[in-house]
């Protein structure tokens, strides 16, 4: 950014004289042309991910939550390694102890590290949440990429369906979802996606239906460019910004839903716990007084919440095309 | 001598944004007098919207420098309180676009009303009364059927009639006209061009015409500024800006255009593309596109020449050096 | 308009066949059956509830049967509460599940437009903060942390609300405030991007133009714009609400129908299930139309006529 | 750095929400319940049942959110006494026939409903009948088993003039059993074996939906019920021991979430509560929590038609890793007794003794032992590694406590890795039952105080068993039990059968079940069963 | 003339939109012209005419509703997809909004490249010297290859799509407002490359634009459209001298001339109202409801096409028959 910074120390304003006359005489001669200094591009060369990311680089609070999100994946991978403790083992003779030089977050009511089984807890936490979400796009994404760029009857039949998803109470399915299949993880992840997609579907419908009808889309047709390839090319690309976004926000969300299966009984199996289902472990901790048992997931999720919700908040500032005119 | 209105002095603005901060205006003096048109020419980007905008203060950007004077308030620096008592009621405006300008959730006869109870103490019914009247003058049929409609019932040209409308409900002494017929077709263009003659001839309004288009100019405007790269780089009244230009891009823009009334004729286009106004050019502007520029011109921003009284230019080609340096002329 | 609505309501009725549809088979797949008694019962008495319920019939018949009795209005009796019909539950329930999300809606619906609207305003001030703080907070506190909270902070230590229950106006102020966070955060968050956005539309200058006082410019031209993409989320607002009902009511012991949906899920109570389901799914769906209503009165530019695009 | 104060912000929100509830609350304990009792004027008790009763149908509520209101609207031939022996109740007195299978009961003459009918023995054969009538479907029918001709009519091979319940007059009764049962008495004292009002019944069949139209004749009646909401129950004035009664008027809320429920308590609005679990051992420390024998135990069964478990050893050796007192005191963390046979506490043995503590402690934690038969089992089915075993539980915080701690258990003392998985109730019901869990959680709660009601659950063909274990020998010496009139000779059968059901070790106890609550200081007398029933005839408030 | 080779035929082209059950846009209304090669035709006429929607259902965006495309004497819309492949190497479009019609994800280089490797043109070593020598020739540098879209100004995006459009080295090009949304001194330029390209290799144009001056400019000849009709069609010079249709008349008389004397003096046909719906299209003419001279029939009758002078063609019903020879003179006086 050397190029700016230069500009700012030399203000326009300095060069202004006070009368004609204090020009130098020897100026006075035709300029000489370079060639095309005419068609110049003066702004630096950056692709759309490099000038996003300058923009995302300069909203304090969407860097705050990546950065957030950063340590906190970093603890995640990094947390069980150091602890002191392993979060399976039971020292029922250190049940519920408050945090200490020993158990950094205290120990939970059977006695485990609750440091250690707080970032063990943000492994399956995140895992959930981004396998969620990632399943969200891949069908969302296709799902709404079709309906949006076939539109007319096709796109109407599959908004209808869409509809029905959406009047189908949600608890109902996941709960039949984990009665059929059975606990464990990849129920779970699959009964937050079960009705999760349509939420992407749509976005990415909506932008469909938009960028479609831009000229360069209609560009691509009249140069007898693949439908395949103007997908690829066109649409893809330029809904990426928008289903970041999203991302963003499906993730937690998906967290968040994994902390209520928790509380209707229906999380992840032990030893390994979720933050959701310590929180739901902990939340006698209002009563007890053992405040650490429900302050360290329940702070992680808000947390994580938190940082994806002002990280997307700043992707989308920044990957808003509209800025960018 | 017609007594001035407006003056504006050493106008800056400048907008904040990602990228570094946007210089849009700098430096800009003009004055407005009574019952007159004054058009402010320039293609887009070059400040002549955020200076319109600036009037009033409303623009987005930050009024670093200047001043705007209007019976003897500064707008520059009046309390926003007392701003607010001008805005709309002295100095109205006009945008470029009627479609998204209008509230499309509100009827166009309370956007109507609203202005004139906010500025006067007529009651509701006597605002309607001023409503409708105003509908008529700007030759909208069945003004009171049409009050209760929505913008989105209206086409284009409707909608900058009842922007227009809008504008006079209070009488105001400065109507700002920014672009008001770039978005129309030509043929209702020229309906509007007529309204505004037709208003200024009635109530004698002083009127800043923002326009990127010269016949525009040439049918309406007393006396023209033409903006380059945020600043006015020179006004006069139409005879001398159409007949007698000395700016070379005034020069420039009179020749790059087709005119229907003229046989074939080669168009001599402006080379390049206006300066990033990110990091403007510390010399003159349009050095880098100008067919007689010299090395001074890189190196200083000329001072403004006074050809007469009302006649101004910013050119280095005003100096007395200049006449001796020889261009080469483009094949 | 009346053939707008008549269109839209067949098509209500189609979803909602469908959901029925759905919910039926759903229903019968998963394992489990409503006799499960800790001892078995006898083979003649299995065959009498059976009966009773109709429950021995091919599944396609008694899929016709429940198709045309919920034509009737009949919803058929609960397995788990000996008889008691589910008209019986719903009309109990619903009016306090109706009450409960209404009030949750109403506090939701207008805090947050005034948190948003604030946070607008004063756009990265010190009230925007706070605002946007109130609203992560609401969007990532899970509602059962923030029902056991309030309980024990405002009922229990200060003694300033009930407990628990639901008798009083009193009574539904914790459960409202619980059930409401969540929705307020949200319609905070959209209130505000979408009234910044609003405020850089050109009428907004224009009223400013016209030398409007900024109250007026926001409460006569940004806030009826702004609220459009809110009114649009009103709808699935409306089913995040139903759903975080289920866990509200339970902690806060209120009757409405949420306790009935999760236990009769959990106790294979088909005729629940399906009475539930019907009926959340209806207010759902009727909702959803309500707020496109809603939509086209506030928005002159929509015809509810024509179709959207 | 503006910015960074919304993150500052957050975090300390957070902090301070979360901070300081939970610092204060465990000061505040049970707060003065300022009503009802000390106001003197009304005695009104404050008690939550949960759940919406199922039915006020005696023969359909068979479960404890009905019973614990049921027992004090209604009132049998014979009621639970504060000791929990049977005593007299509609039944002033009975005789027995000498080959101990006639049973003539006498009604009192003062034993009238609340809405002033007399209580006659045709209310009682009528409903004991409708009970059995398997078009009434209900799920007590097989308590009535012992009664004869009763298994035949329920069972839809039989008619009920066949059924041996027959009135004589209107307050005498006669009851003719299959085979002796010194426990019938005991049986009769549940719910499902309630008069009902016929002159009502015939009038409207859905008498018991509301309170309205409730008809009852036990110490309370039903003033009000809202369902799903709460019931009021009042004094019944006709009931014949009207004199005994204390309290004026009982409010029962029906809250289901433990920590709502303990902080009702806390704020006063209820007089008992049940002990969240996290907070037993800080409440029993403070002296709060009272505790009163139940009649069940926890316990895990092993499936013996599923590898590894089809080996006794193994078993064993599974069985011997568990150390019950530890997980009592560690994980469980309240005042129930650790469970080393089946037979819980309470239950009568010959003599009147208690069965318990006639019997013998099986099943102690020898953790060397398991090894060493872990060892010898897998010899024995020729395992160089032992099949993944699944322990199997219904999801519940505690069971899942329990299920984390055997499976640490088992890993330390055996070296298995045990996989944990949860159903939901009804899926986990219906599997244990069709043996397809491994190892899976049970409970066994007693319907009525006697050790054969508990034992019977293992003879081969009993739909309690789910362990596919078997024995002829145990088999034989429960049936013998049933029949024998003989109470020490009976009392021997079953602690031989329970020798070898510890011997061969298809389940392995956990605890006995108790019951544990917080009640405030002022409320006396309040009884709750060993079998699962409350009773309110003698509750006070002081 | 009349003995050039005609390039385009378009015959009695319609296309109507279905707007609901009953409701039918005829954004274009039985059009007929021919387009000779190496000319400029230019299509004129106000938003919502129909004139984008010609260019669009002529280059098979929009499938046409009735009536026939010819290019070189072969049905456009009777092409297989292969065909229709073939096609798109001759015939090529540039578009109106410089900045929606370039991909903002990629690159000039492979923006450029697009049409080439539809056609598997200029593969391998050839490519990139074509993208730079395509660069060159629209006046941009060749190292502006590798930069995306939104570093560039309108003018230059609008050389980056000619450039694109001239990849494949077309026959014809349809030119869909190319100039409308730039700057009056950026017009110029792109107005000149384009008639220089055109010189030097032969280009037919379709020039659609609604600023007459500049399509009087540059075409040989011009038609005029109103509402999904060609009302009007000549050269471009006698367009502007005998312009004959009441409605060609107004829109020469509404453009603005940039000098004041001129302005000063002329006298304008300000035309009344609006453009109707094209929706609900009047009866008859479709311009009588604007139209200052407008008669009973015009009401009941749709004008047909006279050719009033040589190659002069006018849908006005002054100019058929008896009657209307009589009031042509006080017209043309106008």
């Amino acid at each position: 950014m050397g190029l700016r910074e230069k500009n700012d120390l030399m203000s326009d304003e300095g060069h202004t004289l006070t009368s004609l006359s204090e020009a130098p005489d020897h100026l006075f001669v035709a300029k000489k042309r370079m060639g095309k200094e005419a068609e110049a591009v003066v702004r630096p060369s950056l692709t759309y991910w490099q000038d996003a990311w300058n923009r995302l680089r300069k909203n304090k609070l969407a860097m705050t939550g990546l950065v957030v999100l950063i340590i906190l994946i970093l603890l995640a991978i990094f947390g069980p390694i150091i602890s002191l403790h392993s979060a399976t083992k039971q020292v029922f003779t250190d049940q519920n102890l408050p945090p200490s030089k020993t158990y950094w977050f205290g120990t939970d009511a059977l006695g485990r590290d609750m440091f250690a089984r707080t970032w063990y807890g943000a492994r399956i936490s995140l895992f959930v949440g981004f396998m969620a979400a990632f399943i969200d796009l891949f069908i969302g994404v296709i799902y709404g990429g079709i309906s949006g760029y076939k539109g007319g009857k096709v796109d109407s039949v599959m908004m209808r369906i869409v509809e029905i998803l959406y009047g189908l109470p949600y608890l109902l399915m996941v709960i039949l979802l984990l009665v059929v299949m059975g606990p464990g993880l990849s129920t779970i992840i699959l009964a937050l996606t079960v009705t999760g997609w349509v939420g992407m579907a749509r976005i990415v419908r909506g932008q469909v239906l938009q960028i479609k009808n831009y000229e360069f889309v209609l560009a691509s047709k009249t140069f007898g460019t693949k439908t395949m390839k103007i997908i690829r090319k066109n649409l893809l690309p330029n809904t990426m910004g928008t289903i970041i976004v999203q991302m963003t926000l499906t993730i937690p969300s998906a967290i968040f839903s994994e902390a209520f299966l928790s509380f209707l009984g229906l999380g992840i199996q032990p030893p390994y716990a979720s933050w959701g289902m310590m929180a739901n472990d902990g939340l006698s901790a209002i009563l007890t007084g053992f405040w650490w048992e429900l302050f360290f997931p329940a702070f992680f999720i808000s947390l994580t919440m938190y940082a994806f919700n002002v990280l997307g908040d700043g992707l989308q500032d920044a990957l808003d095309p509209k800025l960018r005119r | 001598m017609v007594e001035t209105i407006l003056e504006v002095n050493d106008l800056h603005v400048s907008f904040p944004t990602y990228g570094g901060t946007v210089k849009a205006v700098r430096g800009v003096n003009f004055t407005l007098k009574k019952g007159e048109t004054l058009a402010i020419v320039g293609e887009s980007g070059c400040g002549k919207t955020v200076t319109s905008e600036s009037i009033m203060r409303l623009t987005t950007g930050d009024i670093v420098k200047g001043a705007i004077l209007f019976n003897g308030h500064d707008l520059a620096t009046l309390p926003e309180k007392e701003l607010r008592k001008i805005r709309g009621s002295d100095i109205s405006m006009i945008f470029q676009d009627p479609m998204t300008s209008l509230n499309p959730t509100i009827t166009i006869g309370s956007q109507l009303i609203e202005g004139i109870t906010q500025h006067t103490h007529k009651s509701k019914s006597e605002a309607k009364e001023v409503a409708l009247e105003m509908l008529d003058l700007v030759g909208i049929a069945n003004p009171s059927e049409r009050l209760k409609q929505y913008p989105h019932q209206f086409s284009g040209g409707m909608r900058q009639r009842i922007m227009i409308a809008m504008s006079l409900v209070c009488n105001p002494s400065v109507l700002i006209a920014d672009e008001p017929t770039t978005a129309l077709d030509v043929t209702i263009q020229a309906q509007i061009l007529e309204l505004f003659k037709k208003i200024q001839k009635e109530t004698g309004v002083s009127i800043i015409l923002i326009t990127h288009d010269l016949g525009v100019v040439a049918q309406v405007a007393d006396r023209i500024a033409i903006m380059y790269a945020g600043k006015v780089v020179e006004i006069g009244n139409r005879q001398e800006i159409f007949y007698r230009p000395q700016h070379p891009y005034t020069r420039g823009l009179l020749r790059s255009v087709p005119r229907i009334d003229k046989e074939e004729e080669a168009l001599i286009p402006i080379p390049g593309t206006p300066p990033d106004l990110f990091s403007p050019p510390k010399g003159c502007p349009f050095m880098a596109r100008c067919d007689q520029a010299m090395e001074v011109c890189d190196h200083y921003y000329p001072l403004t020449s006074h050809i007469n009284d009302h006649h101004k230019v910013d050119c280095w080609l005003q100096d007395e050096r200049a006449k001796k340096v020889t261009f080469a002329t483009k094949g | 308009m009346v053939k707008y609505i008549l269109r839209r309501f067949v098509a209500m009725i189609v979803t909602l066949w469908l959901i029925v549809t759905l919910t039926f088979f759903l229903m019968h797949l998963a394992p489990g059956s409503p006799f499960n008694q800790e001892r078995n019962t006898s083979a003649s008495v299995q065959e009498n509830l059976m009966e009773h319920y109709q429950l021995n019939k091919p599944i396609a018949i008694q899929y016709v049967h429940y198709l045309n009795n919920i034509l009737h209005f009949d919803f058929g009796e609960s397995i788990t509460l000996p008889g008691q019909t589910v008209n019986d539950l719903l009309s109990r329930g619903f009016p306090v599940s109706f009450e409960l999300g209404m009030l949750a809606l109403l506090v939701a619906v207008i805090s947050g437009i005034i948190l948003g609207v604030l946070a607008a305003l004063k756009h990265n001030g010190i009230i925007d903060y706070i605002a946007m703080t109130i609203a992560v907070i609401g969007i990532s506190v899970p509602n059962f942390i923030m029902a056991t909270l309030l309980i024990q902070e405002l009922a229990v230590n200060w003694a300033i609300f009930p407990t628990a229950t639901w008798a009083t106006p009193m009574h539904a102020v914790l459960p409202t405030v619980a059930l409401a966070t969540g929705p307020m955060a949200i319609i905070a968050r959209l209130t505000r991007s979408s009234m910044l956005e609003v405020l850089t539309q050109d009428y907004i200058r224009t009223a400013k133009a016209k030398g409007l006082s900024p109250i007026k410019i926001i409460v006569k031209h940004a806030l009826r714009n702004a609220l459009l993409p809110v009114v649009t989320l009103l709808g699935t607002l409306t089913a995040g609400i139903l759903t975080g009902s289920f866990v509200i009511e339970k902690i806060f012991a209120i009757p409405g129908m949420g306790k009935y949906f999760v236990d009769s899920i959990n106790s294979r109570d088909y005729f629940v299930i399906m009475g539930t389901t019907v009926f959340y799914s209806g207010f759902l769906i009727i909702m959803l139309f309500l707020v496109d209503i809603a939509y086209g009165v506030l928005d002159p530019r929509i015809k509810l006529h024509k179709k959207e695009g | 750095m503006k910015k960074y104060l919304f993150l500052v912000v957050t975090i300390v929100l957070s902090l301070a929400i979360v901070g300081c509830s939970t610092k204060q609350s465990s000061t505040s304990g049970s707060s003065s319940g300022s009503d009802g009792a000390s106001s003197g004027s009304k005695k009104v008790l404050h008690l939550n049942n949960g759940n919406e009763p199922t039915s006020f149908d005696p023969a359909q509520g068979f479960d404890a959110v009905s019973w614990n209101a049921l027992n004090n609207l209604m009132e049998g031939l014979v009621r639970l006494g504060k000791d929990n022996n049977p005593e007299p109740a509609m039944a002033e007195k009975w005789d027995i026939s000498d080959d101990g299978k006639t049973y003539t009961f006498h009604i009192r003459s003062n034993a009238k409903w609340s809405n002033g009918d007399d209580v006659t023995a045709g209310d009682f054969e009528y409903a004991w009948k409708r009970m059995l009538d398997p078009k009434t479907a209900s799920p007590a029918a097989f308590l009535g088993n012992s009664i004869a001709g009763a298994e035949a009519y329920n069972s839809g091979k039989g008619s009920a003039d066949d059924v041996k319940v027959k009135a004589n007059d209107d307050k005498t009764l006669e009851v003719t059993l299959a085979n002796p049962d010194a426990a019938f008495l005991n049986i009769i004292t549940n719910p499902c074996f309630f008069p009902i009002d016929k002159k009502v019944a015939d009038k409207d069949a859905n008498w018991f939906k509301e309170a309205k139209t409730f008809v009852g004749n036990g110490p309370f009646t039903l003033k009000d019920w809202q369902h799903n909401s709460k019931m009021v129950m009042e004094k019944n004035k006709n009931y014949w021991d009207a004199d005994t009664v204390k309290l004026d008027e009982v409010d029962w809320a029906m809250v289901n979430d433990s920590n709502t429920e303990y902080q009702m308590f806390q704020s006063g609005d209820l007089d008992q509560a049940d002990v969240p679990a996290d907070l037993s051992a800080q409440l029993v420390k403070q002296g709060k929590v009272t505790v009163s024998p139940e009649a069940g135990i926890e316990f895990y069964r092993f499936n013996t038609k599923m590898e590894p478990f089809q080996n006794e050893k193994i078993r064993k050796a599974f069985a011997l890793a568990v150390d019950q007192e530890e997980l009592v005191k560690y994980v469980i963390k309240s005042q129930e007794k650790p469970a080393h046979a089946f037979v819980s506490p309470g239950l009568p043995d010959a003599d009147g003794k208690d069965f318990r503590a006639q019997g013998k402690d099986y099943n102690k934690y020898d953790a060397n032992e398991a090894k060493k038969l872990l060892k010898e089992g897998m010899a024995e089915e020729g395992y160089k590694t032992l099949p993944q075993v699944t322990l199997t539980y219904n999801t519940d915080d505690t069971n899942k406590k329990v299920a984390e701690a055997l499976q640490q258990k088992f890993k330390e003392v055996l070296g298995v890795n045990v996989k944990l998985a949860n159903m939901e109730w009804n899926v986990f019901s219906d599997q244990q039952k069709a043996l397809k869990l491994q190892f899976s959680r049970s409970s066994f709660i007693n319907d009525y105080a006697d050790p054969l009601n508990s034992l019977i659950s293992f003879t081969t063909d009993s739909s309690m068993n789910r362990t596919g274990w078997s024995n002829k020998k145990y088999d034989q010496l429960i049936d013998q039990a049933g029949k024998e009139t003989d109470e020490a000779k009976r009392s021997q059968d079953l602690h031989q059968a329970e020798d070898i059901l510890f011997d061969e070790a298809p389940i392995v106890p956990i605890k006995y079940y108790d019951y544990e609550y917080l009640q405030k200081d002022n409320v006396k007398d309040v009884i709750r069963h060993p079998v699962g029933y409350l009773d309110l005839k003698w509750a006070d408030i002081k | 003339m009349g003995q050039r080779e005609k390039l385009v035929e378009v015959k009695h082209l319609k296309k109507h939109f279905t707007m609901g059950k009953r409701s039918v846009l005829k954004a274009v209304d039985d059009v007929s012209f021919d387009i000779y090669k190496g000319e400029t035709f230019g299509l004129v006429g106000e938003s919502g005419c129909g004139k984008s929607t010609t260019g669009r259902t002529m280059i098979r965006l929009y499938d046409r509703t009735a009536g026939q495309v010819l290019f070189n004497g072969q049905d456009i819309h009777q092409l297989n997809a292969k065909e229709q492949i073939a096609l798109t190497k001759n015939v090529q479009m540039v578009f109106q909004d410089p900045y929606a019609s370039l991909n903002p994800r990629s690159t000039v280089a492979e923006i450029i490249a697009e049409p080439m490797d539809v056609h598997g043109l200029y593969t391998g070593k050839k490519r990139k010297p074509r993208i730079q020598e395509l660069l060159e020739i629209v006046g941009l540098n060749r190292d502006h290859a590798n930069r995306f879209p939104h570093e560039f100004s309108g003018g230059q995006r609008q050389r980056i799509g000619i450039a694109r459009a001239l990849s494949v080295d077309p026959d014809f090009i349809i030119a869909d407002e190319p100039i409308s949304a730039l700057d009056v001194s950026v017009q110029a330029q792109v107005v000149n490359l384009m008639k220089q390209l055109q010189e030097e290799r032969g280009l037919t144009y379709l020039f659609i634009a609604h600023d007459l001056s500049m399509v009087k400019h540059i075409s040989d000849r011009i038609g005029v459209m109103y509402l999904g009709n060609i009302v009007e069609l000549t050269s471009s010079a006698s367009l502007y001298q005998k312009p004959l249709h009441p409605y060609t008349q107004a829109l020469l008389s509404a453009i603005p001339i940039p000098d004041p004397d001129i302005e000063d003096k002329r006298e304008r046909i300000i035309l009344k109202g609006e453009l109707p719906s094209p929706v609900n299209p009047p009866s008859g003419c479709v311009f009588r409801t604007r139209c200052p001279v407008a008669m009973a029939i015009c009401a009941s009758v749709k004008p047909s096409w006279t050719e009033v002078d040589d190659q002069h063609y006018v849908a006005c019903h002054i100019f058929e028959g008896q009657q209307a020879k009589k009031t042509k003179e006080k017209i043309e006086q106008l």
